[in-house]
């Protein structure tokens, strides 16, 4: 059975080494290396991403197509997480990029795939990573202007941006309603 | 990559003949639905069809379910086991009395924020709250969502049986 | 029925105006309004009426119900819906050309109008007779196209990019589609040697149904092509490109609400049942009735006229429930290439008949 | 053509959206037009984004279970899956056999449900607008179905960790097995009607071309790959729950044009109705439900789990710290990457082709901006 079902009922919480493969190949980039659920995950830094990405796709099997990117934040320091497929299959490995949160800068990897612009947009704003190199790291989903980083763990929900319109009913209800609802006005059975 | 018409006669009459004949096929398959009976049905307004039930198992509006032996005349025990779980946190819930006389002063639901998940229906232990097959529940006035204690009690009277669906599995014991 | 009222009508004005010294020449006036005006109402009730079974129609076709809250069967919802729009508030966008915006849809329904002063209504029953007895054809088309101004109008004035694209394409549709409905239309001009409408269906009278123009091999073409070209000129599926809801919004009328967007709505289905109307004068019979001449029924001409033009309207329903757009560049190829092309070969084919049949 | 110098003509930049009949919901593209023809197209997302990754965060497991409904409402059985799972695999729990075969039906069902909106709204881009209601119609049986099971007809909330809310309730086999029955000569109906439709498929094919390599390089997923003749699902290459057991067809269609966008999903109807006929058959008795604690608390650790909704490639990237709360979720959502791809599909077309090459993707706005 091939890697999506298996292992991932075995413990996710309980990694295993890393595969003989992965290591020769990968090691000297990798600051660190595991498998969780039958999936490789390797650590790295901003400097060695591009090169270990490179080197995943060199591979005879490569990991060359590119499925997906997010961002984690760790309270102390960003995640980039890279998740990589191995040819047409569904063969899986996550690269991940630990930045300090004071300076998150990371390489775009918009040069090697097409599919990162729109997500190292994402996580340029949700996050405040910065992608050098990315062509236009304008906001994406959040509106012109916003300010602050809302996936961010600290981040705080800022009342007085008016680009946050608040919901009046859900804030307040008995300023809006008037009061407690009397019996004739609430909803007929 | 796009087809060019006119680029030879004979291409450009089979095409025409091809195009014509699909034309034709749909116009049968249209006229056919045409005589077929519909499947639509009028939207079933309360005032036009009182006696109309959704299907079994819809989740619609919320209700109280009695019991005359309990102080308040409800079942529910005030336990804010709804409260807690709601996702939307929309039940807002006021107890009073301890031990076995603890029932609710005030439960108001507001509808308008609720998803309707059930979770609070779930979650409860003595099978208190639930929802009703009640399905016209718009209005053109916020505060018409809120549903407070005795609106609820009031639709929970008309329910016999708690309509419930059989034991899940989230509610299992064991655990914290 | 229609010509014995409008006569007795006549008579007896002029016997009033004889009777208080009033020239004659007021009648003819005073004549020309009521016509007008009955008109006017009868492309109000036709559009409503259209409008209803169209909604209906197209509920059946998609198995729905259609309409049916407002009166049984839901009669009066385009009505109600008529009420509602001369209600709304009349908005003009900002930036938009005013009077242009104005009279947009005034020249649009105004246009759709003129077309039914040349409809033979029964026999001897033509409005504006003297026009029919010369030009009745060569008229219709005129003013068919005329409605192309309205719409240009409208997509101009609007200042929206939407309305705009669909004004163009509006214009360019139906100048193009005149050419092979010109066509058509002059096959059957051939054959009956007369630009006259009331002519075309005095040729088609005799036998009732047998000697319908629709019969006759060689206008098999004309027939295909006129009502393809009749449809691209009223600007319905698949040729509703100037107001394809599903890529310009509205088209030309995007920026149109409250009566001014009524207009446009009415003159549509106006536009429409003129066209099922010249189709029954064409190929149809007109008014006569298909059993034959004169009419063993009895039925008055004007009923046949509009039952016939009703079963063409129902047609071209059917036809729009059931077909898909066509894109810009293809509708043009489609009457450049192939409609019009199509129609000199119908038109060789009716000028031979004409000489040999 | 001879080109007259002094004509100038001038670019047109339109607004398409958020407001507009046919962007399937609140997208904005911004249109670049030299008359007719387009271009450039840039899209604009993010009108619908609802913070859903930021509400998991404040929301234990149990409680995010109904917005993961609203993420996706077209197929809300598949993002439950997908999050079922997840959390599942976490706390390393299996569910029941009964349960992991009543799963993929229903994730089946919502696949035909999810791809007869596609169709419909295809035929409605193009013009076609009785083929919607007739999709529709279709639609409603198994939404009559979903509201039988679930209570529910579009948001279910179905599926809970660690097995269903019920068992399916009597009579629901046989609903379905008639739905079945007659399904087929349905889809029949609608390829004559619109699919071999003359203008229908001169509006579809040829248009909206998407190169494999390019469909790999933006990661489009789904049936807009398939589309461009990559035979990639992950039903296939990384089964889940019961599709080893299975057996069924991955459509491709090499072309990689809207048609072949629209054929393999009307293709892939078909599968599916072939894939509930084997469930239907194969369903085994027993319970649905294994116990799980009333407070979920997961070990610390992360999964990554991938299904194939209706969409494509739907992943959940779920990492927990031991706490009732996800510490992070994230959705590799299949439209927000599809929609990539638009921009690509879209060179030399004209408007009306813009519409239509959208419908092929089959995006749905609240999947692409979360």
């Amino acid at each position: 059975m091939s890697e999506g079902q298996e292992q991932q009922i075995a413990s996710v919480s309980s990694p295993e080494p890393l595969s003989a493969e992965l290591q020769e190949i990968a090691g000297d980039l990798t600051t660190g290396g595991c498998v969780r659920a039958g999936r490789p995950e390797l650590l790295t830094t901003p400097e060695n991403l591009l090169p270990l990405l490179n080197r995943l796709h060199e591979l005879p099997e490569p990991y060359s197509r590119l499925t997906d990117l997010c961002g984690v934040d760790w309270g102390d320091r960003v995640q980039v997480v890279y998740a990589l497929c191995r040819g047409y299959g569904a063969e899986m490995v996550l690269v991940k990029v630990d930045l300090p949160r004071a300076q998150a800068e990371v390489p775009t990897v918009t040069g090697l795939w097409q599919l990162a612009f729109w997500p190292e947009r994402e996580v340029a704003e949700m996050f405040g990573v910065t992608f050098v190199g990315h062509p236009n790291c304008e906001h994406l989903l959040l509106p012109e202007g916003f300010v602050g980083y809302p996936l961010l763990k600290d981040y705080e929900y800022d009342r007085s941006n008016p680009l946050l319109s608040p919901d009046p009913l859900r804030e307040d209800p008995d300023a809006v309603l008037g009061g407690p609802p009397s019996e004739d006005e609430t909803g007929a059975s | 990559m796009r087809k060019r018409y006119g680029d030879n006669l004979w291409d450009l009459l089979r095409i025409l003949a091809a195009g014509a004949w699909s034309i034709l096929v749909g116009l049968y398959i249209t006229g056919i639905n045409l005589i077929r009976p519909g499947v639509c049905e009028r939207y079933p307004r309360r005032d036009h069809r009182p006696d109309y039930q959704p299907r079994p198992g819809y989740r619609g509006d919320f209700a109280l379910l009695s019991d005359p032996e309990r102080p308040g005349g409800l079942r529910c025990i005030a336990c804010l086991q709804c409260q807690n779980i709601c996702p939307d946190q929309c039940i807002h819930i006021t107890p009073e009395g301890k031990g076995k006389d603890r029932h609710p002063v005030q439960f108001r639901i507001d509808t308008g924020l609720c998803q309707f998940c059930w979770l609070c229906v779930e979650v409860c232990p003595v099978a208190a709250i639930t929802m009703t097959p009640d399905y016209e529940t718009a209005t053109d006035q916020p505060q018409k969502l809120i549903r407070d204690l005795d609106t609820l009690r009031e639709r929970g009277r008309n329910i016999p049986e708690p309509q419930r669906v059989e034991p899940v599995g989230c509610v299992a014991d064991g655990g914290a | 029925m229609l010509s014995f009222i409008a006569n007795w009508l006549r008579d007896l004005l002029t016997a009033w105006f004889q009777a208080w010294h009033v020239p004659l020449v007021f009648v003819d006036i005073l004549a020309w309004i009521v016509g007008g005006v009955a008109i006017l109402i009868l492309v109000m009730v036709v559009a409503l009426v259209f409008i209803y079974l169209e909604r209906k129609i197209s509920g059946y076709i998609q198995s729905r119900l259609g309409p049916e809250r407002v009166g049984p069967w839901g009669i009066f919802q385009t009505a109600m819906d008529a009420l509602k729009l001369l209600q709304k508030e009349d908005i003009v966008p900002a930036g938009a050309d005013k009077i242009l915006h104005t009279l947009g849809p005034i020249a649009f329904f105004v246009v759709g109008l003129l077309g039914y002063l040349v409809i033979p209504w029964e026999e001897g029953g033509t409005i504006a007779r003297m026009v029919d007895a010369h030009v009745g054809v060569l008229y219709v088309l005129a003013f068919g196209s005329l409605s192309v101004i309205g719409i240009l109008m409208g997509g101009w004035g609007s200042n929206n990019k939407w309305s705009l694209l669909g004004a163009l394409r509006g214009a360019a549709q139906m100048i193009s589609y005149e050419v092979p409905m010109l066509l058509a239309v002059v096959c059957v001009v051939l054959l009956a040697g007369s630009l006259s409408l009331s002519t075309i269906v005095d040729q088609q009278k005799t036998l009732g149904l047998l000697s319908w123009n629709l019969w006759r091999p060689w206008l098999w073409l004309p027939v295909i092509l006129y009502l393809i070209a009749a449809t691209a000129e009223v600007n319905r599926t698949p040729f509703d490109l100037p107001e394809a809801e599903s890529e310009l919004v509205a088209g030309y009328h995007t920026e149109y609400s409250g009566m001014k967007f009524a207009f446009f709505f009415l003159a549509e289905y106006g536009n429409f049942f003129l066209v099922g109307l010249i189709f029954s004068v064409l190929f149809l019979g007109g008014w006569s009735s298909p059993f034959g001449y004169p009419d063993p029924l009895r039925i008055p001409g004007v009923i046949w006229l509009l039952g016939k033009a009703t079963v063409t309207v129902f047609f071209l329903m059917w036809v729009r429930w059931t077909l898909p757009r066509l894109r810009v560049d293809q509708l043009m190829s489609l009457c450049w290439k192939v409609l019009l092309p199509v129609g000199f070969l119908s038109l060789l084919i009716a000028g031979t008949a004409a000489l040999y049949v | 053509m001879t080109w007259d110098p002094t004509c100038v003509t001038e670019e047109l930049v339109v607004n398409m959206g958020p407001q507009h009949p046919s962007t399937h919901g609140v997208l904005r593209l911004i249109l670049r037009l030299d008359g007719e023809r387009v271009l450039e197209v840039r899209p604009d997302i993010g009108f619908l984004h609802s913070s859903l990754e930021k509400i998991a965060e404040r929301l234990d497991y149990r409680q995010y279970l109904p917005y993961t409904d609203r993420y996706d409402y077209l197929c809300a059985m598949a993002n439950e899956l997908a999050y079922v799972r997840a959390v599942e695999s976490l706390l390393g729990v299996e569910p029941t056999p009964r349960c992991q075969w009543i799963r993929v039906m229903m994730a089946e069902m919502n696949r035909i449900a999810s791809h007869l909106v596609y169709y419909g709204a295809l035929g409605m881009d193009t013009g076609a607008t009785t083929v919607f209601l007739y999709c529709f119609r279709e639609r409603e049986r198994i939404l009559q179905l979903f509201e039988d099971a679930s209570g529910q007809r579009l948001l279910y909330h179905y599926f809970r960790i660690g097995g269903l809310r019920n068992d399916l309730p009597p009579g629901f086999c046989e609903g379905l097995r008639s739905f079945l029955d007659e399904f087929p000569r349905r889809v029949a109906e609608y390829d004559a009607l619109l699919t071999r439709n003359r203008i229908f498929r001169s509006r579809t094919e040829g248009v909206g071309y998407l190169s494999p390599e390019a469909a790999l390089s933006y990661g489009v997923t789904g049936p807009t790959l398939r589309g461009s003749g990559v035979s990639y699902d992950l039903r296939r290459a990384a089964p889940y729950y019961v599709y080893p057991e299975l057996e069924f067809d991955v459509p491709t269609r090499p072309e990689g044009d809207v048609m072949a966008r629209h054929l393999v999903r009307q293709e892939e109807m078909l599968q599916s109705v072939h894939l509930l006929h084997q469930c239907l058959d194969r369903l085994p008795p027993g319970e649905i439900n294994v116990k799980v604690p009333r407070k979920l608390k997961p070990d610390p650790g992360e999964i990554y789990v991938r299904i194939e909704s209706p969409r494509g490639e739907l992943g959940v990237y779920l990492i927990s710290d031991g706490s009732e709360k996800p510490y992070r979720l994230h959705w590799r959502a299949p439209s927000f990457h599809n929609l990539q791809a638009y921009p690509e599909m879209c060179q030399g077309a004209y408007v009306a082709d813009l519409v239509a090459i959208l419908g092929s993707l089959d995006i749905i706005l609240g999947d692409v901006d979360r």
